[in-house]
């Protein structure tokens, strides 16, 4: 199997009170083709930053990143906007990451507009079929974000994503906002559209709990840095570093 | 500490410049000299007219003009008033203490009004007292100052005759008079200029105050005091108002200005002889010295005033927790 | 959801009040002419109609010069809301303007705005028009607009600033980036509807400072020079008579504190819908 | 057997609507006990009403919302009790620990002063006594170096920490009842097993009665005897836990039990 995403080296800053403030620190890390990279670590480790970092929505200070051979951070232009379609993310938070001025249907369209990817009837035909994909009705595309669930919003955040068909996905902390039923549910999605689709997933979360059943593999970030990286199997076995035990340690143990 | 002080020292200087340099500039572009209009009467022959521009430097070029005026202004001097035959330095000698009294006065009874009208109002939210006090201080607002100065001088002064309507002692030889009935004298011809100036910042204070409160009272620590069994009183002095009013004094030093803008209509309303006052008369006369000192001042109050209130309200106000 | 603001805006009464009496007071500007029962600078007979208490005939009395109060309160609207609106409206389209510049480009561009904002809000802004009408002489209306409106931008760019960059952080704008959309299409299609009922505040509030000021210009006989009618200087009329004729200053005060009080208790409602629809679910 | 500490009969919650529109259900009609010294999960999904049921017992809740119902605690009727008489149980004999530790304390008063405040609310007089109770207090709960951080603001300590003040203010008057409202949720997962661990050590020192309230089974199934559980404002389920994690019975439990079983299991 070969590497999608290539990173090296990669360093994210932000200015504070002061000097600098290093969110990521010299991170190096493949994502391979058709896998789900789980990115793991406590609020605060840099786990955010790195996924932003990736899709030059917030600016690296130094490293590199490789998309598929291509050096992402030197985008520009047509280029960028290229990449912007093959690589695309779902945030945490299904009610800040719907913009709750538009309707469900011109935020699923908005990157088949921007891209110009299809005419106006072929867009609303393909913005329903999206929507029956994620689980929801093509009659939802009328409606706005605040008359859905959590689950749902989080349903449109992804289909939105979907429009543009990418290869890769960065799931920023996708479920964590959900309840345990709803959050059993929009996994599944994800899976089914992995399955798919081919879709390569980088999977963000805090808690180890969340990946063990959609994870390939497991990188665990601690300060900045990733401090270990195995097969889940591997790492929920024997977990070599102090972060990732004291990351299992805090699952809790139900006494069946 | 001391960078932000010297960072708030450098823009109060910043803005006095500006403004000197645009006001300055703009007189130049201001048809007119005091020599056309100050010495009038088509009886003064021109020689006189130029005289009189030469001995105050009225001929030399504005350029020149601009930076004996800016030496003299680093000096401290402030030029000769042609109009009051004075040194301008003396002329708001005296204005300038007597607008501080006016403004002082009203911002200090202004703000404790208002500040303990939100108190009332935010402890009975939504019922009688507050509805009430919202009516009234909407009417505060709603009336710029010079128009319940002239409402006040209208009914409490002119017809009713409860306070003087103008001026700031009562004829007679004031002088020879005791000291305290002098104070009493002068705070009666306080009364109506600083209570119209005051009324209006007590509704602008109580407003804006109200809303912070109200906002705090829908904090999780406000639901904790709740919890300790603290009473409502209580929890709203200790808990709400040290986090609500910091936002207020800071909104107080940006309303300053408009404040000193209200003062000086006030002040010709009521000829109570400031900086306001001085400034018309100025205005009429074409006393160019006493313009620029008039406004300069007045905007270096604001700016004082704006500093300080800043100030407080960082010092009332420590650090907030600045995680995400 | 930004249609439940305004929604919920109309379901306030104190909102729908003030918009009632603000649409009003522009009908009555607007047909001043037909409404106005007397010409406005008619004075019939400066002796015998001169200071009438209100009646019939004058239901808000007569001038010193025997105008009827009334006709010129109404053709003082045009005059007073024309040059407050005209004011307003430049400078909330200034200040948007500005604001969205300074937030969008950020950098030297920011530095410059945001500093301009800090130093020029320090200045008392009635005091500096003062100062400027006093020194070019009187000013036509248009002038007035300009001056009054280019001096009241302040506000509105740093609300406008303020509510940008706060946008430009939200997921909604990152996911939109990761589209590839580009600035002028986040700026259009998220951000300028998301602060549109910002703005809305921003001009409530513009014009509940503006109106107050150019009846303060004309009050000192600066602003709009009779024998045109404007709030401000019907009260100069009436200075020298206040304990005779009461209805001089009392119909303009209530005309410009009627409208001053209107446009705050609309920004008010406007703000407290906006806080909900935040807030709410 | 003995009266229960805390008894809840149809309970129910009301928000007001939107003027006019009819008022809408959070809680349609509530009951259960809950005994001296017992542990008592409630779990609930986001919206299941689990929070305005503590807020409730408190007498807490929002204007907007209206409790109906009868709550009997040590034989007072809190719903029908005056608020000065709810005060005076509040705190002392009631205490509650919120779910987010930054936001709960005032972040304008040192930490040590805002526990301290919890003695004065209830008559204590000598400030100087309070604050040395709320500092053995804040050492208990094991705030290290309690005598310097009583004098910090929240924003200074970690969540961990802030959780742990919260913690002290509750239990400084030694109340027969705590309510725990998703005491863990807003911390990172390694700190929410030993927030966990204080709060029942604590619980056992002091014989105190526990409603813990939260929307995480693991959480739950840990540390309670009893489960309730919420659904669309009814309890669907109010068994022993080990029961409860056993043999479901409603639909909605067996749901929750089932979503998080596998990954335990082979964890």
């Amino acid at each position: 199997m070969s590497a999608l995403l290539e990173i090296r080296d990669l360093v994210v800053e932000y200015a504070s009170r002061g000097g600098h403030t290093r969110a990521v620190d010299a991170v190096s890390l493949d994502v391979m083709h058709g896998e789900t990279l789980a990115l793991v670590g406590e609020s605060g480790s840099g786990k955010t930053s790195l996924g932003r970092a990736i899709l030059r929505l917030v600016p690296a200070a130094s490293g590199s990143v490789r998309f598929d051979g291509e050096d992402v951070l030197a985008l520009g232009g047509d280029a960028l906007r290229h990449f912007r379609r093959r690589a695309q993310v779902v945030f945490q938070d299904p009610k800040a990451s719907l913009d709750p001025r538009m309707c469900v249907g011109d935020v699923v369209r908005e990157g088949i507009d921007i891209h110009a990817l299809a005419t106006r009837q072929e867009a609303n035909r393909r913005v329903q079929r999206l929507l029956e994909e994620v689980g929801l009705s093509a009659a939802d595309a009328g409606r706005f974000p605040h008359e859905f669930s959590g689950g749902e919003r989080q349903r449109i955040a992804i289909a939105r994503a979907l429009a543009v068909e990418p290869e890769f996905l960065v799931l920023d902390e996708a479920v964590s906002a959900l309840d345990v039923l709803v959050r059993r549910q929009v996994l599944d999605l994800l899976g089914a559209l992995q399955a798919a689709r081919g879709l390569t997933y980088l999977f963000i979360a805090h808690d180890l709990a969340v990946v063990e059943r959609i994870a390939t593999r497991v990188a665990v970030m601690q300060q900045g840095r990733v401090v270990e990286c195995a097969p889940t199997a591997a790492l929920f076995a024997t977990p070599a570093s102090g972060a990732a035990q004291a990351l299992l340690a805090a699952i809790p143990r139900i006494p069946w | 500490m001391t960078r932000q002080l010297v960072a708030r020292l450098l823009h109060a200087i910043a803005v006095c410049a500006v403004v000197a340099t645009s006001v300055f500039v703009l007189l130049q572009f201001a048809p007119g000299d005091p020599f056309a209009t100050a010495l009038d009467g088509a009886d003064v022959p021109p020689s006189v007219r130029a005289e009189g521009r030469a001995r105050y430097g009225f001929d030399l070029p504005p350029g020149e003009r601009f930076a004996r005026w800016t030496g003299a202004l680093v000096r401290g001097e402030l030029g000769y008033s042609a109009s009051r035959h004075r040194a301008v330095a003396d002329v708001v000698g005296d204005a300038l203490p007597r607008t501080l009294l006016l403004v002082g006065v009203a911002l200090v009874l202004g703000f404790a009004a208002g500040v303990g009208i939100a108190l009332v109002q935010t402890r009975h939210h939504r019922r009688w007292q507050d509805r009430l006090f919202g009516v009234l201080t909407l009417g505060g607002v709603a009336m710029p100052e010079f128009l319940v100065a002239l409402l006040a001088m209208t009914w409490l002064g002119a017809r009713w005759r409860l306070f003087p309507v103008a001026g700031i002692g009562s004829l007679g030889d004031a002088a020879a008079w005791p000291v305290w009935e002098r104070i009493v004298d002068l705070l009666w011809h306080l009364a109506l200029p600083a209570g119209a100036l005051a009324l209006a910042v007590a509704s602008r204070v109580a407003r804006h105050q109200r809303a912070a409160l109200l906002g705090v009272m829908r904090e999780d620590y406000i639901r904790t005091a709740r919890a300790k069994g603290l009473g409502e009183w209580n929890v709203i002095v200790r808990h709400a108002l040290p986090n609500a009013i910091g936002p207020v004094i800071a909104l107080l030093g940006l309303a300053l200005p408009s404040l000193v803008g209200g003062a000086v209509l006030i002040e010709r309303i009521f000829g109570w002889p400031g900086m306001g006052l001085t400034l018309f008369d100025a205005l009429l006369a074409r006393d160019y010295p006493l313009i620029l000192a008039a406004v300069l001042l007045a905007t270096l109050l604001a700016v004082v005033a704006r500093t300080v209130t800043e100030a407080v309200a960082e010092f009332v106000v420590p650090r907030r927790a600045r995680e995400p | 959801m930004a249609a439940n603001a305004w929604r919920q805006l109309l379901d306030d009464r104190g909102a729908r009040a003030a918009i009632g009496v603000l649409g009003a007071a522009v009908l009555a500007a607007a047909f001043a002419p037909w409404i106005a029962p007397y010409d406005p600078t008619l004075q019939p007979d400066p002796v015998a109609l001169r200071l009438v208490a209100p009646s019939w005939q004058h239901p808000f009395g007569t001038d010193p010069f025997s105008r009827d109060v009334l006709s010129r309160v109404l053709h003082g609207a045009r005059v007073s809301l024309g040059v407050a609106t005209g004011a307003m409206l430049l400078s909330v389209t200034l200040g948007a303007a500005l604001g969205a510049l300074a937030a969008v480009v950020g950098g030297w561009v920011d530095g410059v705005v945001s500093g301009l904002v800090d130093v020029l809000i320090a200045m008392p802004r009635l005091l500096i028009v003062i100062a400027l009408v006093a020194t070019f002489g009187t000013l036509s209306p248009w002038w007035l607009i300009a001056l009054i409106g280019g001096s009241g931008w302040l506000t509105t760019a740093r609300i406008v600033r303020a509510e940008f960059r706060d946008h430009l952080q939200r997921e909604y704008v990152l996911a939109a980036r990761a589209l590839g959309a580009s600035r002028w299409r986040i700026i259009w299609h998220h951000l300028l509807p998301a602060v549109a009922p910002q703005l809305a505040v921003a001009a409530a509030l513009a014009l509940a400072a503006v109106i107050p000021l150019e009846a303060a210009l004309s009050f000192v006989g600066l602003g709009i020079q009779p024998p045109l009618p404007s709030w401000g200087n019907i009260l100069l009329d009436g200075t020298d008579y206040l304990t005779s004729a009461w209805w001089l200053v009392v119909f303009p005060v209530a005309a410009v504190s009627l409208t001053v009080g209107s446009a705050l208790v609309l920004a008010d409602r406007l703000r407290v819908a906006i806080a909900g629809e935040e807030h709410g679910p | 057997m003995n009266p229960p500490l805390l008894s809840v009969e149809r309970l129910q919650i009301d928000a007001e609507g939107a003027r006019g529109a009819a008022p809408t259900p959070i809680l349609r009609g509530v009951s259960f006990v809950v005994q001296p010294g017992e542990t008592v999960g409630v779990l609930g999904a986001s919206g299941s009403g689990k929070t305005s049921l503590a807020l409730s017992l408190l007498g807490l809740l929002p204007p907007a919302l209206t409790a109906r119902g009868r709550v009997l605690f040590e034989g007072h009727e809190l719903l029908a009790a005056s608020r000065g008489a709810r005060r005076a149980l509040r705190g002392r004999r009631l205490s509650i620990v919120f779910q987010e530790p930054l936001t709960a304390l005032n972040p304008r008063m040192r930490v040590g002063v805002q526990v301290a405040e919890m003695a004065c609310a209830h008559g204590e007089r000598d400030a100087r006594r309070a604050m040395q109770g709320a500092v053995d207090m804040l050492g208990r709960v094991g705030l290290a170096e309690a005598e310097v951080r009583a004098q910090r603001y929240p924003h200074e300590l970690s969540g961990g920490e802030r959780q742990r003040v919260l913690l002290a203010m509750a239990l400084l008057l030694d109340p027969a009842l705590l309510i725990a409202d998703e005491p863990t949720s807003a911390l990172d997962v390694t700190v929410q097993a030993q927030v966990l661990q204080l709060l029942h050590a604590q619980q056992r020192e002091r014989g105190m009665a526990l409603l813990l309230v939260s929307h995480d089974l693991g959480v739950i199934a840990t540390s309670c005897e009893r489960t309730i559980v919420l659904h669309d404002g009814l309890v669907v389920e109010d068994v022993p836990t080990h029961q409860f994690l056993s043999a479901p019975e409603h639909a909605q439990a067996r749901a929750l039990v089932d979503a998080v079983r596998p990954a335990v299991r082979s964890a």
